[in-house]
């Protein structure tokens, strides 16, 4: 299994939708820095992110939606958060990790 | 288990250093081993002594240069992305005929195979960028 | 320091904060530019709306919050802030979620007022185009 | 150097050359990376299809071209490049508007053979899954 | 009258469709470095170019598009090819210069 | 007429550094001025000295040099910046107690007032990014 990582903003640059593309059935994906954009309720990619959602596991790193001045509850259902010990234990569990830059 | 770290960006302008120590640091505290850092494109200027941030803000360079003595990392700056970018040790700067270096403490400079080298050796590698 | 020219900037703000510094950089260029008595406004466009939520806490990534200083603008008669209803919309954002920007109306009794301005796009195109300075970041 | 041991090893090109240099520096890489005798793929997705556009002429730029540096891949035994269909198609690209990559065969006596496969989304996706070791630029 | 720089795919960030959300009727567009990719035939953008090219100004930097590999004739009708000189005397012609960084 | 010109980025790394230079040279190619360069953000590293980048490959901070030297330009380069990134002239090294300093021959080390007042005093202001 793959642990996948997004940091960008998926209105500013194409990686969320590469990856969700890309990641296969049961991959897991972390949304962090401006990544976190993409897991948060009411955008336009809210969509694209909860059809992910039931197919990928998607995390996202709370102290980078804590900065940016979100909260757990603004996070699209079925989207898990973690730290940064859980973002460290998440690429220990996979079997490689790949970074969309 | 083993990580390998590879850091694509410098200080400050993108979050990159700042998540990839964060990504270290944890590992670190939850047991883990930590293989090597490299320091590649823009990243190598991490590896500056010469860096002033507002006091006010976190010290990204000696932050680096901290956990490194800590953990006893292995901090490697690539030598052609360093070259390009003006990141010389004494050595380089004598070999290069530079009147200066500006390498921080605990970071050194060596080749990119040290990076193929870290993929190899670590169980996982995790690479933080723009 | 120079000639006595009032020109009409504009800082135009299309970055999330944090993630780069460009937010951060670029605050620090509109809060010096002010001392230079010109017609500023300043635009968030984009992910640069993100720059004006409100609650920001960065205490769990160790950088400094600096959205606080975004309410020292109105000290610094930095008052015409633009921010693109287009950008919000897509974001699924109000007004509500933006930091409480405001000024004192010396013309008004010092009345508060707010700096933001939630304007649509042919709004932003005129005022983009009265402009003689613009400045991306 | 390091212990007999043989990883799979992909290189992600998701960029344009030249705008950035992550393309050359991404190429400096797999270039050393051959010496070390692992199992190396590289692919293009994305923008990083156009590192691979044929008749690049920098001239005009001042920059460097170093496209022709891919033709080196072969000599180098990295023979296995794959290309995202899906992001060809989006661009207007087809394999005719991409360099000749090729390499000689030592179990074909030498018959010289495309290092490229034009790949689609499920055997991208399968090749990643295959990999030790991802390095994203 | 604005000239408005672009500097980056459309296919990686979004700057070009902010610049031609915002560009008014009249005004010049030039794409340069990975901007360039914007002015070509057969791209998903194809179609929101040509329809610009309508109402705005559009250049290209010809020493961008030939670095990449790109010729003339690759760029869609309507848009018009400079080096950089011609890259200055837009900037000196048009009142004000907005890049979309 | 008078252009400003404002770099974001530094050398290598992104192409905005190059294209600054280019457009800054065609445009005193054809009789324009140029009121002052100003070197932000990562931008700042256009400043170093010390790079060393592969011989077949232009070299970035030498040629801003030559065309400063060639045309008396002023190159600023922004001082909170390149505190935070590590670029010093010598004074600013001697008042920050550092050992070293890197700044180019043609590069000034200056405040972010210089960059309005290139605002002010010039016809056109272009911004080269990322």
């Amino acid at each position: 299994m793959t642990l996948h990582t997004v940091n960008k903003s998926p209105f500013d640059r194409n990686s969320l939708e590469s990856c969700l593309r890309l990641a296969r059935p049961g991959h897991s994906v972390l949304l962090f820095e401006d990544g976190i954009y993409g897991a948060l309720k009411g955008t336009r990619f809210e969509q694209l992110v909860t059809e992910a959602v039931k197919s990928n596991s998607i995390y996202v790193l709370l102290p980078d939606l804590e900065a940016r001045g979100m909260r757990a509850d603004k996070v699209i259902d079925g989207i898990k958060t973690v730290d940064y010990a859980g973002f460290v234990n998440l690429a220990a569990e996979n079997t490689r990790v790949q970074a969309w830059l | 288990m083993k990580f390998g770290i590879l850091v694509n960006e410098g200080p400050y302008q993108h979050q990159s250093s700042d998540s990839a120590y964060m990504f270290t640091k944890a590992a670190l505290e939850n047991g883990h081993e930590i293989y090597r850092v490299f320091f590649y494109h823009d990243g190598v200027n991490n590896g500056t002594r010469l860096t002033v941030p507002p006091q006010d803000d976190r010290h990204i360079v000696n932050r680096w240069t901290e956990l490194g003595k800590e953990h006893n990392l292995d901090l490697v700056v690539c030598i052609a992305a360093a070259q390009r970018r003006g990141l010389l040790d004494e050595n380089e700067a004598k070999r290069q005929g530079k009147d200066a270096n500006n390498i921080a403490e605990g970071f050194r400079i060596s080749g990119l195979g040290q990076l193929i080298e870290a993929g190899i050796q670590s169980d996982r590698l995790v690479v933080f960028g723009d | 320091m120079t000639e006595n020219v009032t020109k009409k900037f504009l800082y135009v703000n299309r970055k999330a904060p944090y993630g780069t510094i460009y937010a951060l950089e670029s605050l620090e260029v509109v809060l010096i530019g002010a001392a230079f008595e010109q017609d500023v406004s300043v635009a968030f466009i984009d992910d640069g709306v993100y720059q004006l939520k409100k609650d920001q806490s960065t205490d769990g990534i160790g950088m400094k919050n600096f959205s606080p200083t975004y309410n020292a603008l109105g000290d610094y008669e930095v008052t015409q802030i633009y921010v693109d209803k287009e950008s919000l919309d897509e974001r699924g954002l109000t007004a509500d979620d933006l930091m409480n920007l405001v000024y004192e109306d010396e013309d008004d009794d010092y009345a508060e007022k707010s700096s933001i301005s939630i304007v649509n796009r042919d709004e932003l195109a005129k005022l983009m185009e009265q402009q003689d300075v613009v400045l991306s970041f």
